[in-house]
């Protein structure tokens, strides 16, 4: 059987059907666009939501974490993370939003903020608010690449299948 | 003697009449007033900048658009200004102190309406008694600097209330307020309103309907949509203000109906009533208020206000149900039948002529729903209405589905339901019975079916056996905490020795269904904090149960002493909650509270370690309480779906000036750890939240034995459920004495090693390392005019 | 004598102090309260149904979601409903409530601050005094059933507002009313209350500030960014509440300032200030704001309340222009300096140090503000600081302009900015000039270019010639409409013969610019109709002049006759307005209207044809007032903005049996012409809006006179400005005598040939074809109980 | 110079940036698929608003009366069309929408409601204030071929520029 072509921007309306914030709603994008976005990141963020239970996303989050992009475990997910033996820091989530926001803050590892927020595994309408607040008060760059549209990312995948959402992220960590 | 709000005529005055309007006692003459006495909204606006410079707001619109006015709707995407020049952040604040305002008004109003009731059964000079008490009204004395003594002394409390709420108000029209901070100002200002307007509207019911006053023990009550007997004709009321549904009790306790009738409460209504008597059942809380119509057990429905759902008569009408209003707040188009005789009523509703009707006289009331309910209720059960499908439609219909998923993204918590549907079809319920409990009962989904599938009517087959089951137990509300529990329990608090009050409260939106709450109150509780719920949470809370068939209320007695569970009573039983930290103040600690309330809510931040859980609030009620609780230094957690409130309360603690304090003994200032750390913060998960709680116990004046405790459950805590000890940990840390028992070496050396700490090895004891010291009689306080010596 | 609200001891009355709240007159005692007074929400239900009946509420939403609460958003497109069970048309309407209640608080709040601060200076007992009028407060005694004679006799009457405002926007929480028409009862309701607020507000100014008392030959006011004098130190007030700025005025006078500085306002304060001191100079309306400020003229900027933008803080300290802020509901995050010495305060303003104090000691205002301005006026005169462009600047900027269009999408009115950027470049700048007046100034624009041209700035650049010569007249708020006018003319109203009242107010949201409400009141003026203006729409009428450049003011005597043109006053004024409807009731036909709003909105809607105007409304307080106006029977048209309030009353004339109505001298029904057509409704132009506003004075009650005029005018303007002979003008024909006399041959024709009327043409009657004849004995009446030997 | 190719769905933004209702937005349509549209309806009724004054555009309203879609002259655009001898009905646009949404009403014609609402030459604001009753509250097509977005329509123009408008306009006609 041939592979479907991954068309990861189809379907991008918010997961939440009102979820339509306005004007500014995330650029729909391909797997491999993701990817090249984040490893031009100088500073990228990966943020990691209590959602990761499904087959393959922790495999993903190692080989980012081991390409070198900072972790930082929101919700519960450092448990998971921690048994997978993936370095990160436990931070909430609307807490590390409110230090994105702040000029003064150090980051994780007290070289400063950063530039490129990259969402993955993460309950659905939570993280899409704590989107919000990035999107309207801060430069940073907010790439989802979750399973479903988050219009409040500048970009973002559609909602896909849960095949295809793996293979999206085996694309992404192609690029890095 | 007594003197009645009267007009009358004294002699020699000619032409002149006096209007009393409120006859005070000389005790309250002689009280004192306090620094600020009904505040206005700039008077307490030092104390709300204090706590937003530390606890620094953070916005997450839900909208980036605003549309109060024909100027718009404006763009406000990126903190861009609308056309009348208010920014996002200003905005966002704007509307948060307006959705909050809401929740203010709905409690007062309800507070309103009620001692305009009850005042015209009981009379003005009805004493206030809210059980062994001193201190009854914490809040009205410590915000108003009066001490009510009976129901008309909240008369001008309600006057206060009602005018700074229009003030408020006011502030949300275009081309007002244009700064973020003052918004929030006005926003912690409505709060504080709103913890009085529920303590007014609770303290007179207890008072006057011979609720439990501060009792521990009080009993026990069925809860559940199973412990309903649907055989009996069922009478259902639902809301917040107990004021007509007093009149039915009454009327079935006269005609001893109680065995013929089953009268049943949804919200907070259902609370109330079995605080006035407890033959009263409690089907749940709002969650189920679409699944229990939709079953078609009730066979009346009695409205009064707040958290009804809106489509109630809808609902009902197409199971034939009728539906009495008894509230300027809902009267759902019905034609006003006050005047009519209640015979004729009964007589429309039965026919069917009308769906239901609208009624301000509650002897009427009282009346007519009992008997209609014995009417409507062989009727009913004959012609077996419901709206659930039977078996066969149930597996047409599950098969019907086409899995394309427009229900998930209808549905606000994305359920899958799709894949339930697809189980179903198959013969497995599994499915459905997980959803069931997760399912907040919004109806959303049976919109969005492009198969015309009555998705919630599904679920609820398919959960059909699992509901049948749903019986459990709930101590019923016992109101305030008296004062000889705060003598007793108020200097553990303050030291920190009882490692804190945890509050879980507010509404049934959860992420992940209710056993949640459940289990964080459990390991709360087996941690020997003190539990207080009210609300919807309270009843949650009782659904479930241990292996041994037993619920959590049950299992822990109702005193406010450690490692016990107490149900306060309804939302407006909340008041006691927050005013609970008051009577430490005064009681324990000896503070006058009259009119002072910056004073005091500098205490409670300093010194109490009370943490409110509110995780699955949906309302604006609950968003004020929380704000009010802030206001007072009270710490809120709120659950995922909190963020759409669209404000946090952040603190940063790696920002260290922002954590210094002053001595009050000398107006030094010590740098100190970040506690409380938040004052308005959500998580994501239950995991996420335990550990959370227990940081947000920690305050400045704990002392190292209190310290130690918290200390431990923090990293207990972060350890079962996180994973790893916190990396936060040491911050807390002032002495050896601070760390747990068990861990100390260990911890000591993590000191050393990773934190670059001097230990003294020999003596175990830390030398160099720790913020700051501990002092027993160090006096924490944000406040200068507090310090000692300073003028004001 | 007199007894002032106090505390005070009776002999013999041991331990007990009596609180006199308010001393109550014997007249007042005596006064019949009436059917309904302080009416709660649902005892006007039953009138509002009647008129929610024929005047369906028709929703636009601005947005078809919800997001009031956290089970949301909802998404509510296509009627559906959201997680609570709220509909479409229901959330829509509680929209509405909610922003109309805001405007309600607006008022109401601005009134009880206002009360506060001149009972403190006037005490309690300052009589009221409006004029040449018994009926002192029509409105009061209309709702309240009461007849204040003091200031002090409305604390009562704001803490029933204060109540009912609680109790309404209780309702706007989720979970309360699900039906939209009761929302809408709520939301007329809130109008109601709205009318009172301001009628309160208005006349305590009136009465302790000694601004005009019913006066119609009020002075003439400079108005017109071109009408202040910049090289003087320029004192800018904006906002809507005297309290402070009277301070300013009162010290400015006692030390000859007036000469030294000008002192300018804009927004409604203006009006008021002119009307306490005419030597006050008017800006313009809120639409100059943004543009007055970036012309970098003002010196000193003080703010007190409603309409003042969000961002005056950051504009003016963007030019050093300090800004005093003087109430709660705008503080801007400043510091509290009422305790401040003024020098310490004028210090850090000039030096810099602060951008802008907040004051509350309004003695320290009114001296700070001139002081102030009379130190900034030389140093920024100095510097010259303005945000406008030079000339090369402003050439340099229109070329960089890039004809992109985001501007254009950005700005409210689609105003073709990039085309003026274009022709500016060119050296053209009668596109600028054209696009100036059109322009609002909100600002919006500045946000989206892409090029970061600061366009609000260029287009007053470019506009500067005309701006200059932006001066105009108006004539003082006179205020009330004293009993002799009415007695005068009532007559005229109720019979047709003037043919009506337009009311022009409202904000300067306008489509298309100030010119049309000019034309348009000019149109109206030559016809006789009666012109009342207040608020921002009185002054645009006044900044537009004819050939002979005298302007509507000049041109237009200000007495309440047919044919005049009366400025009322400030927004608070419009009370008046709609209280004239109830003086014509009370006076001309003798109507008791003591607490009995049912009957006397009655008697408006049938008899008396006058109509609100709010072409560019933008404001929540602009939709209650028409909300209230509505439930009083006067139907209001807004501008193409209007649907963005989401909701109309649209009638539908077609509809026959909605228009069936009672005689009350024997209850007999009578179908009846649609007049009024609609009460709420919206136009597209000018154009459309001048046939309009004539078709809305119809009035069941004309005489064939009346009628006669009113249908010449209706079609006249129709033939003008439509191009057409309306389609409907044969319905409002009951007779021949109802006919246009120079049509009327004409018109019969027309009637038999095109609707089939029988005439009898030898005496030129009508024989057959109308739906009723004229009766003059005919009692119109919607209102069962008014029929005479109806039982209630 | 060869004529650019007509697409008249692009740039389909909201013209007013924050007129974002929900989750419900205008297809942008073809100008060949809206004359289909519109040849298809049943009971078609044309509303004109007081924006005519476009060079083109009364002559396009003008053909397609004389195709038999009845006109509704809402605002003050009948004297305009009765200049150009254009049937037409005056009549309000608010108004018009609480008719249209009544199924009793019996049109300008007393042969019962429309089916279809082609909006042309509105105050873009006002308008789209008005299609936002029907959308919400009625089940009639609404079709703008005016010559900004209307997201309130279930069919809509982009953003066109002038010269395209009055092109599309054409086309539209050359369907009926
Ligand atoms: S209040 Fe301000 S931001 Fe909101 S719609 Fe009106 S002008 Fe725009
Ligand atoms: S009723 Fe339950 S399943 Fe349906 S949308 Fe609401 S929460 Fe989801
Ligand atoms: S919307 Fe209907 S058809 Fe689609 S997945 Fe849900 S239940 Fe199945
Ligand atoms: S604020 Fe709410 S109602 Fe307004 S546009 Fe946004 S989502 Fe819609
Ligand atoms: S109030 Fe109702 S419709 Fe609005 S967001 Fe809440 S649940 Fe949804
Ligand atoms: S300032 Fe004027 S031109 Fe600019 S967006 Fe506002 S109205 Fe349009
Ligand atoms: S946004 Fe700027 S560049 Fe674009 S048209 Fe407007 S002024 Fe010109
Ligand atoms: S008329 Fe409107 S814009 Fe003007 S001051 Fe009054 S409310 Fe404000």
């Amino acid at each position: 059987m041939a592979a479907k072509v991954l068309d990861t921007t189809r379907n991008a309306v918010p997961f939440d059907r009102a979820n339509v914030p306005g004007p500014k709603m995330a650029k729909a994008v391909q797997a491999e666009m993701a990817g090249k976005l984040i490893s031009k990141a100088k500073r990228p963020l990966l943020i990691i939501g209590s959602a990761i239970s499904e087959e393959g996303i922790v495999d993903v989050i190692k080989s980012m974490a081991e390409k070198g992009i900072p972790v930082a475990a929101t919700g519960s997910s450092l448990k998971r993370l921690k048994d997978e033996g993936i370095e990160a820091s436990y931070v909430n989530l609307h807490a590390l939003v409110s230090y994105l926001k702040d000029p003064n803050w150090k980051g994780f590892d007290g070289n400063g903020g950063y530039d490129t927020a990259i969402f993955l595994g993460h309950t659905y309408y939570y993280a899409s608010q704590l989107m919000s607040t990035l999107k309207n008060f801060t430069k940073i760059k907010i790439i989802s690449i979750d399973r479903h549209y988050h219009p409040n990312a500048q970009q973002s995948f559609g909602n896909l299948k849960p095949e295809d959402f793996i293979r999206a992220l085996d694309v992404v960590i192609a690029q890095l | 003697m007594s003197i009645k709000k009267n007009r009358f005529t004294i002699e020699n005055l000619e032409n002149v009449q006096i209007n009393i309007g409120r006859v005070v006692s000389s005790h309250e003459a002689k009280e004192s007033e306090g620094p600020t006495p009904a505040p206005e909204i700039h008077d307490l606006r030092d104390w709300d900048m204090k706590l937003l410079e530390r606890y620094e707001p953070v916005y997450s619109p839900v909208c980036d658009m605003c549309c109060y006015c024909t100027y718009g709707k404006c763009d406000l995407t990126g903190n861009k200004e609308g056309a009348c020049g208010i920014d996002m952040e200003a905005h966002q604040a704007r509307e948060t102190m307006l959705k909050g305002l809401t929740g203010t008004a709905a409690h007062s109003a309800h507070g309103r309406h009620l001692l305009n009731n009850l005042i015209e059964r009981f009379g003005e000079d009805f004493p206030i008694d809210v059980g062994p008490s001193n201190l009854k009204a914490p809040l009205t004395q410590t915000i108003m600097g009066i001490k009510p003594e009976t129901i008309g002394d909240f008369i001008p409390v309600l006057d206060y209330i009602e005018e700074q709420i229009t003030q408020l108000l006011a502030t949300a029209h275009t081309g007002q307020e244009g700064s973020a901070l003052d918004f929030e100002s006005k926003a912690l200002h409505a709060g504080m309103l709103d913890h009085m307007g529920m303590e007014v509207a609770d303290i007179i019911q207890v008072s006057c309907l011979g609720m439990p006053k501060s009792q521990e023990d009080t009993p026990l009550v069925d809860i559940g949509m199973g412990s309903i007997d649907s055989t009996k004709p069922v009478l259902l009321c639902i809301g917040h203000n107990i004021a007509a549904v007093a009149y039915i009790m009454d009327y079935m306790e006269e005609h001893d109906l109680f065995d013929k009738i089953e009268l049943a409460g949804l919200c907070c209504t259902a609370h109330d009533m079995t605080r006035y008597n407890e033959n009263a059942k409690i089907v749940g809380p709002m969650s189920k208020q679409l699944k229990y119509i939709r079953s078609g057990i009730p066979d009346v429905i009695v409205v009064d206000e707040q958290c009804v759902r809106a489509d109630v008569l809808r609902e009902a009408s197409k199971l034939h149900i009728p539906v009495i209003a008894t509230n300027d707040k809902i009267m759902y188009g019905l034609s006003n039948r006050s005047k009519d005789e209640v015979d004729d009523i009964i007589q429309d509703l039965i026919s069917g002529d009308q769906q239901g009707a609208l009624l301000f006289d509650y002897e009427k009331v009282g009346e007519l729903a009992p008997r209609l309910a014995l009417k409507m209720g062989p009727i009913r059960k004959e012609m077996g209405i419901t709206a659930l499908p039977d078996d066969e439609e149930f597996k047409k219909l599950t098969s019907s589905c086409s899995q394309c998923g427009a229900c998930v993204i209808g549905c606000p918590n994305g359920l899958d339901i799709d894949k339930a549907m697809e189980a179903a079809a198959g013969g497995d319920l599994t499915l459905f019975e997980e959803l069931h409990d997760k399912c907040n009962g919004c109806g959303r989904c049976d919109f969005e079916c492009p198969k015309g599938i009555p998705i919630l009517n599904v679920i609820e087959k398919g959960a059909l056996k699992f509901i049948r089951e749903e019986k459990g137990k709930v101590r019923i509300g016992r109101g305030q905490i008296g004062d000889p529990e705060i003598r007793e329990e108020g200097r553990n608090l303050v030291l920190g020795t009882t490692p804190g009050i945890i509050a879980i409260v507010g509404c049934p939106n959860y992420p992940d269904g209710s056993h949640d709450i459940y289990e964080i109150a459990e390991e709360m509780l087996q941690r020997s904090y003190i539990v207080v719920t009210s609300g919807c949470s309270a009843m949650d809370l009782g659904m479930h149960k241990d292996d041994e068939g037993k619920t959590l209320y049950e299992r822990y007695s109702g005193r406010f002493i450690k490692g016990n569970l107490l149900n306060i009573g309804s939302c407006v039983s909340n008041a006691h909650i927050s005013a609970t930290t008051i009577k430490v103040a005064a009681i324990f600690a000896g503070r006058d509270i009259n009119g002072n309330f910056e004073e005091i809510a500098d205490y409670v931040l300093n010194r109490i370690g009370a943490v409110g859980l509110a995780w699955g609030a949906y309302s604006q009620k609950a968003l004020t309480i929380g704000t009010g609780c802030n206001r007072l230094g009270i710490p809120v957690v709120l659950g995922p779906h909190g963020p759409k409130y669209r404000r946090a309360y952040l603190g940063k603690p790696y920002n260290k000036d922002k954590w210094n304090m002053m001595d009050a003994r000398d107006g030094s200032v010590q740098n100190v750890e970040p506690a409380p750390e938040h004052m308005l913060i959500s998580a994501e998960t239950k995991a996420e939240v335990m550990p959370m709680l227990a940081k947000l116990c920690f305050r400045p004046s704990d002392n190292n034995l209190g310290r130690m405790i918290k200390l431990t459950h923090y990293i207990e805590m972060s350890e079962k459920y996180l994973g790893v000890l916190p990396d936060d940990w040491y911050i807390y840390v002032r002495s050896e004495a601070d760390l747990p028992l068990a861990k100390k070496e260990q911890l000591l050396k993590k000191l050393e090693e990773e934190h670059g700490w001097k230990i003294d090895w020999d003596k175990k004891k830390i030398l160099e390392g720790p913020t700051r010291k501990v002092d027993v009689s160090f006096q924490p306080t944000n406040v200068p005019r507090l310090v000692k010596g300073a003028t004001e």
